[in-house]
């Protein structure tokens, strides 16, 4: 790792349902397991409601990485919302792939209400692969970008 | 005086259907273009070939171009009647309103005049993949994550957002569409590359499942953006991953297995 | 004003020159079979001269279909204003506009200036210098002689460019910014290629032009258009029409506008993006009316305006009979074949 | 202009150990919309959450974020804090700044950074929250029971006794269900019967039930509180009003040789029957299907000889409809027959039979008077053996799951049999015994060691017919080794697997309620919530869930029961209000819903309706999408689905969220 690298500091934001990841983490801060601050936590009451353009949102605002996180399969607390957002999410995938936007920056993960420790890892392991990306500069070059305005100027 | 135009223009003028909407002769000889006969005598300006691309079934959703009785006909391609069959299914075409018909090669004229004879005659009809589509689909397959990125920021960055592209298709018929919600302002309203990028992701992912594979978004493009790549790469995606077969009620996004993949979720 | 004649083959040159200068260059560029206007920096880039039309017409280079009108940015209580500079804009050359397109500038001037001096505009524009090419040919849906212009028309142009047959081209420079461009190529115009008022090479001009007889008069339009306004024309016209934008983004003359938001947190700008009547959102009150309910009062409106309306406000007609919103159209709305329906009822 | 206070609190030195909380506290004054920030020790203790009432009455607060522990923990406690200072409580958010930043992260800027961010993107979503009122839904106190067997039995009079109107309803023409059919139960060998029959009664004359027996479910419409269902009441034949049930009919009925269905097939029955003497109600019905008069139209014969004229042919079969408030679905299981398996015979030898055959047999009321008899020519059998986990726990006959009674019974069979053919031989093949329950280990200990019973740890290949008419069974004995066995028997009897009832499916959908692979129906949660459904309202108890012991089912029923009281106890059902909506705005667009209803399928409560929007002459102006606040349980997967975004689900609306997640990066 060059030490460009080493000091960029990731933003990432992370998409949880509230019954089971964001659960999770709390038993990861009950558990006193320490991790990175580089991830910034939204509640959602199930992955079903996580709408795909959120996460093109936090990318425009600026956003290195994201990590959409929620129950394992059979666990949602409505019994099917994880299984249309993973429905929603490998259609999404595939276009955003075709698009060319970097898909190694958006984790998915299940993360139980006791897996405390895992949530820990999940963040870790993410702040260090999008650290290794890098900020997501191509992304955020064309969010304020106006044609005209920029290239008509001085 | 074709035989099938004849026999539209009975039907006109014996009030069978209010309007009928086929194509006529368009400004050049090399294009049609949709025409609206409210009487016998228009429909002899009716013509049915190669050249009739528009998406007709577009039509069917503007309530305010439509008589408020009488049924309404349709000289249809095999894209109108997929496109119809696809309303049907989504609720918004009224059982019996409309009177779809096709021309066969001796301009024999078929009337269909349900969702089954609909998915017979679809069934019978099918239209060839276009092989320069597929070709453009894998030549951006091959590019690396950057050029692709490159390709579409330069592709799209030169959208207008004049929204041909949803104008012209049947099935983006929302009476508010996405783009038109500001609170919040989910889509920025103004063309530039990060706008156009998010407007062209939130109507293809909108297309999923939905979408008959027409073109007439390309088509409609002023520009001439190959936007149609993406609804054709997203139908790909769902075939692979979900199968041919759509769903009898609901959507592809809408419904689920639970044995669909998660090899990307850890 | 001076005109020179230079060789065809000199052309390349002086843009070469142009670009060199520093010059912001927008030229016809052929991009999969279709030709629109590009950013280039080099003559090579530039689309071969053998079609009537770019896509979109030349007022992208004052009326951009996006511009920052003011960012802000909020500490604490005080806030603070950024506006673009005009000075900053950049000096543009449109390279190879078409007449048609010098002539829209005319009522775009007069809808950004009539009764606010709209300064962004004005500051562009005057940065721009446009040399037109006279058109030597014409397609289904040119109708420029038609609404008062001509395929070697000067009226707008601060160069007009006409290729003859000779292998010479007539250069008509038209403004004080179109001589500044061609002092950038003082060895091409030249005193020894001056051309005097009474050449034959106006004569050669004429001949090359495309030909393009009027089918109506705007005179014509406007009388039939004073009583036109609850005719069922309308509605026969526009029932194909689909309601997006394409004919009013391309069109040299539609200025409409809209006014947007950009904010984020604590700073943000304020951004003008264009707008099409075109759309049903155009006019939709926030109470839920619209006072234009259909494409075909929304279709009424694009027509009176261009052709009742500006002429009775501006004194302009907001329309150049460049056809482009026909050929742009996804459905073939044919705007000669309408007014001249029009003009014949 | 939004007024909001930011309120961070150290919650002792857990939160400002790593968190500089008045930093935190600084920053949000300063952030847009913020009227007033501060920070205190404890702000859950009472003069924490006063000094947020007082705030909230001085600065005329119009929204409150608490920077605290997770709001999983303390939610409840600051929103009751501002409704008592007069805020809604749903316009107070909570910032978790304990489990997700102090106790997770190191002392250092960046961790009070990132609490500055938290707090940055909950002050901009409650700056879009809406107050909102709890919703409430007028409950109808009455619920229906569907199934008659043990578990519709206990919850109808569990329910019925706390006062509330039950309609019961059965299939059958008796209630009892597969409880009425067995004879001693274990682990107590207590009858069945003599513990069934009083509840039986005690459902028929309860005043709080209405019984309808030979009916069935039609169709049900409605949520939570509000149901309505359509019964179907099958023609009896017989006027119930008249039948005094002496039973005169049935002696008479020419057609006597018909396979009795509560008898298992071991014993007949006449066309016009009860199906077994203590039935409740104890009045024949004609089955149509064997009857002379109907197959072939002559005979009449229970006609002439009815005392009371009681019998009706020809009667139509009757369509009522009931109002309910809840449902318990109580429709049990089946076991699989013996023709389900191919390796003992397809269910062509008559003495192989299923365990509940051997119920019937072991019954003192069946048809050998409790005598075991083999049905094959009624003599004692001296060697029986017996075959655990016949299709349980067999992925490759599609039932991977236990079926949990048979190791139980089982050991009771065996048992019953040594009790009652003391020189008799009793051999039981097993895979693992499971006895997990009380008692139930000294049961099956009873059998092996008390009574003699041969358990043999192995699989049994195949049962066969020797040319002697013997039957054999060859199986393996794992605890030797894997040796193979081969062991004469007179009978066989296969614990068959319990399975959904055939029709499960069909009345799942008909209420809206899913079900598993096996067509058994789901819960709404298998730990928390496990006699609810997914639809509200709607519960479940007894082996229709999956299969069950007596015990189970009558704790299941109780504990369905508990849930309808606890429901038809409110005059309203009061809801938290974090549910989705359909937008509605002015004419002539009325709402953004375009009414494609591909939404429906993604509400995993069958919440989303259609509504017709009318003008004032009553003509429908458009159709569109409606969601039911009763069954919404806020879960808003079609929040995200929706093309034209026309459906929001309140406290996690689209503005909301967006304003979140874009403020969270709004430092530089």
């Amino acid at each position: 790792m060059d030490e460009n690298k080493a000091a960029f500091e990731p933003r990432i934001i992370a998409f949880v349902c509230n019954w089971c990841t964001y659960a999770g983490a709390d038993l990861t801060g009950t558990s006193r397991i320490k991790y990175a601050t580089n991830v910034e936590i939204v509640r959602f009451p199930c992955t079903g409601r996580i709408d795909f353009m959120l996460l093109l949102k936090a990318f425009a605002a600026g956003a290195d990485g994201i990590i959409v996180s929620g129950c394992h399969p059979n666990d949602c607390h409505y019994t099917s919302g994880n299984f249309h957002a993973r429905r929603r999410w490998i259609v999404f995938r595939g276009l955003l792939d075709f698009l060319g936007i970097d898909v190694r920056r958006i984790h998915y993960y299940w993360v139980s209400a006791a897996e405390g420790a895992k949530w820990a890892e999940v963040v870790n392991q993410t702040v260090a692969e999008i650290r290794e990306l890098g900020p997501y500069t191509e992304y955020k070059k064309v969010a304020n970008y106006i044609e005209e305005t920029e290239a008509a100027h001085e | 005086m074709n035989n099938w135009n004849k026999q539209i223009a009975d039907m006109l003028a014996d009030g069978t259907v209010a309007l009928v909407i086929g194509y006529e002769e368009g400004s050049t000889p090399q294009k049609t273009r949709p025409l609206f006969c409210h009487d016998a005598v228009a429909a002899e300006r009716l013509v049915m070939d190669g050249r009739c691309t528009h998406n007709l079934a577009v039509y069917l959703t503007k309530k305010e171009l439509l008589p408020a009785e009488g049924r309404i006909g349709v000289v249809a391609t095999v894209n109108v009647l997929k496109s119809a069959l696809q309303l049907m299914q989504e609720n918004q075409i009224p059982e019996g309103r409309f009177l779809l018909m096709a021309v066969g090669p001796e301009g024999k004229l078929t009337e269909l005049p349900d969702a089954e004879s609909l998915r017979q005659y679809i069934a019978a009809h099918p239209l060839p993949d276009n092989p320069e589509v597929a070709a453009l689909i894998e030549k951006i397959d091959a590019m690396s994550r950057e050029e692709r990125w490159a390709y579409w920021q330069e592709c799209l960055s030169k959208c207008v957002k004049c929204y041909a592209c949803r104008a012209a298709c049947p099935l983006c018929y929302c009476t508010r569409c996405i783009v038109e919600d500001n609170r919040p302002q989910w889509i920025l309203p103004w063309a530039s590359t990060l706008p156009n990028i998010e407007w062209q992701i939130n109507r293809v992912m909108h297309m999923a499942g939905r979408c008959t594979g027409c073109g007439a978004c390309y088509a409609a493009c002023p520009l001439h953006l190959p936007i149609h790549l993406l609804t054709k790469k997203l139908t790909q995606e769902i075939n692979r991953e979900f199968g041919t077969e759509r769903p009898a009620k609901g959507n592809v996004l809408s419904t689920f297995s639970p044995d669909d993949k998660e090899n990307f979720i850890h | 004003m001076k005109n020179y004649q230079i060789k065809h083959s000199d052309l390349d040159g002086w843009l070469e020159k142009i670009i060199a200068a520093g010059r912001r260059v927008i030229a016809p560029v052929t991009e999969e079979g279709h030709t629109d206007f590009r950013p280039i920096h080099s003559p090579a880039e530039v689309a071969a001269d053998d079609q009537v039309q770019t896509i979109q017409s030349a007022k992208q280079a004052a009326f951009p279909k996006a511009e920052t009108l003011f960012s802000y940015r909020k500490e604490g209580t005080a806030v603070s204003l950024d506006q673009p500079a005009p000075e900053s804009y950049l000096q543009t050359v449109v390279w190879r506009a078409r007449p048609c397109d010098a002539a829209g500038f005319t009522p775009l001037s007069a809808i950004f200036n009539w009764d606010y001096k709209d300064n962004l505009y004005n500051a562009r524009l005057a940065r721009t210098t446009l040399v037109a090419f006279s058109c030597q040919q014409a397609d289904a849906y040119c109708f420029c002689t038609s609404v008062g212009g001509g395929p070697g028309e000067k009226k707008g142009c601060d160069i007009l460019v006409t290729k003859l047959p000779s292998g010479k081209a007539l250069v008509e420079v038209c403004t004080e910014k179109g001589e500044a461009l061609a002092a950038l190529a003082p060895g091409l115009f030249s005193e020894a290629n001056a051309v005097a008022d009474d050449s034959p090479l106006f004569a050669e001009k004429q001949s090359a032009l495309a030909q393009l007889p009027a089918r109506f008069s705007k005179e014509d339009i406007r009388r039939h258009l004073a009583e036109a306004f609850d005719s069922p024309v309308w509605r026969e016209q526009s029932e194909r029409c689909l309601g997006c934008g394409a004919c009013a983004f391309v069109c040299p003359t539609c200025a409409c506008f809209d006014i947007q938001e950009d904010p984020h947190g604590s700073h943000g700008r304020r951004i003008r993006c264009w707008d099409s009547c075109a759309f049903a959102l155009f006019t939709q009150h926030t109470s839920g009316h619209n006072p234009r309910p259909s494409q075909a009062t929304r279709w009424r409106q694009r027509i009176l305006h261009k052709f009742s309306y500006m002429p009775e406000r501006l004194d302009a007609t907001g329309c150049t009979g460049c056809g482009r919103c026909s050929r742009a159209c996804p459905v073939d709305m044919n705007l000669l074949e309408h007014l001249t329906s029009i003009a014949q009822k | 202009m939004s007024k909001i206070g930011v309120f961070i609190c150290h919650c002792g030195e857990n939160i400002s150990a790593t968190v500089d909380c008045a930093r935190v506290a600084q920053a949000a004054a300063e952030m847009e919309g913020v009227a007033y920030a501060t920070d205190y020790k404890y702000m859950c203790s009472e003069p924490g959450q006063q000094l947020i009432r007082q705030a909230i009455r001085e600065h005329n607060l119009d929204g409150v974020v608490v920077g605290s522990c997770s709001p999983r923990m303390h939610e409840p406690t600051f929103r009751r804090a501002c409704a008592e200072a007069g805020l809604n409580p749903y316009l107070c958010e909570i910032a978790n700044l304990r489990e997700h930043c102090s106790w997770v992260h190191e002392k250092g800027e960046a961790t009070t950074q990132k609490a500055i961010d938290i707090v940055q993107g909950l002050v901009e979503k409650v700056r879009r929250n809406q107050p909102l009122t709890p919703i409430r839904v007028p409950v109808t106190k009455k619920a229906l029971v569907i199934g008659g067997g043990i578990a519709g039995i206990q919850a109808a009079l569990d329910i019925a006794n706390c006062g509330h109107r039950v309609i019961l309803v059965e299939k059958e023409p008796s209630i009892g269900g597969h409880m009425a059919q067995l004879s001693e139960t274990f682990p107590t060998l207590d009858c069945s019967q003599c513990i069934l029959t009083p509840r039986m009664v005690e459902v028929a004359q309860h005043p709080n039930i209405t019984l309808y027996t030979y009916a069935e479910v039609e169709s049900v419409e409605g949520f939570i509180g509000n149901f309505k269902a359509t019964i179907r009441l099958k023609a009896k034949s017989v006027d119930e009003k008249k039948c005094t049930g002496c039973g005169l009919c049935t002696t008479k009925c020419p057609n006597k040789k018909i396979p009795g269905e509560f008898n298992e097939g071991l014993g007949t029955r006449t066309a016009i029957y009860v199906p077994f003497p203590q039935a409740v109600p104890n009045k024949p019905v004609i089955d149509k299907e064997h009857c002379n008069y109907y197959q072939k139209g002559k005979c009449r014969v229970c006609e002439k000889f009815c005392p009371t004229g009681a019998i009706t042919f020809d009667q139509p079969d009757q369509f009522i409809t009931e109002e309910v408030g809840a449902i318990v679905v109580t429709t049990g299981f089946r076991v699989l027959p013996t023709s389900f398996f191919p390796e003992y015979g397809y269910g062509r030898y008559k003495d192989v039979i299923t365990g509940i055959q051997f119920e019937r047999l072991a019954s003192a009321s069946g048809p050998t008077m409790g005598e075991i008899r083999r049905p094959s020519d009624g003599t004692v059998p001296k060697k029986v053996v017996f075959i655990a986990c016949c299709g349980s726990r067999d992925p490759a006959k599609g039932i991977p799951y236990c079926s949990k009674i048979c190791c139980m019974y089982t050991a009771k069979h065996a048992m019953l049999y040594q009790h009652k053919v003391h020189d008799g031989e009793s051999t039981v093949f097993y895979m693992d015994i499971r006895a997990g329950g009380k008692n139930y280990e000294e049961f099956v200990r009873r059998a092996i060691e008390e009574d003699k019973v041969n358990y043999v740890r192995g699989r049994v290949a195949r049962v066969y017919e020797r040319a002697d008419g013997k039957l054999v069974v060859r199986g393996v004995d794992t605890l030797l080794g894997a040796q193979q066995v081969e062991i004469e028997a007179d009978m066989v009897v296969l614990a068959t697997a319990g399975v959904a009832n055939p029709g499960a499916e069909e009345l799942a959908q008909k209420l809206h309620i899913s079900y598993d692979p096996y067509h058994f129906f789901a819960e709404a949660h298998p730990k928390l919530r496990p006699v609810e459904t997914n639809t509200a309202g709607i519960y479940l108890a007894g082996a229709c869930q999956a299969p069950k012991d007596i015990p189970e089912t009558v704790a299941t029923a109780s504990g369905a029961a508990a849930k309808v009281v606890s429901l038809l106890s409110q005059d309203d059902l009061v809801r938290e209000p974090l549910v989705a909506v359909v937008n509605r705005c002015a004419p002539p667009v009325y709402s953004t819903c375009v009414g494609c209803f591909l939404c429906q399928t993604a509400c995993p409560y069958q919440a989303i309706e259609r509504e017709e929007i009318k003008d004032r002459q009553g003509r429908v102006i458009k159709t569109v999408a409606k969601v039911n606040p009763g069954l919404c349980q806020g879960c808003g997967t079609c929040v995200s689905f929706c093309r034209s975004k026309a459906i929001d689900i309140q406290g996690y609306s689209n503005e909301q969220m967006y304003a979140e997640v874009n403020a969270l990066l709004n430092h530089e």
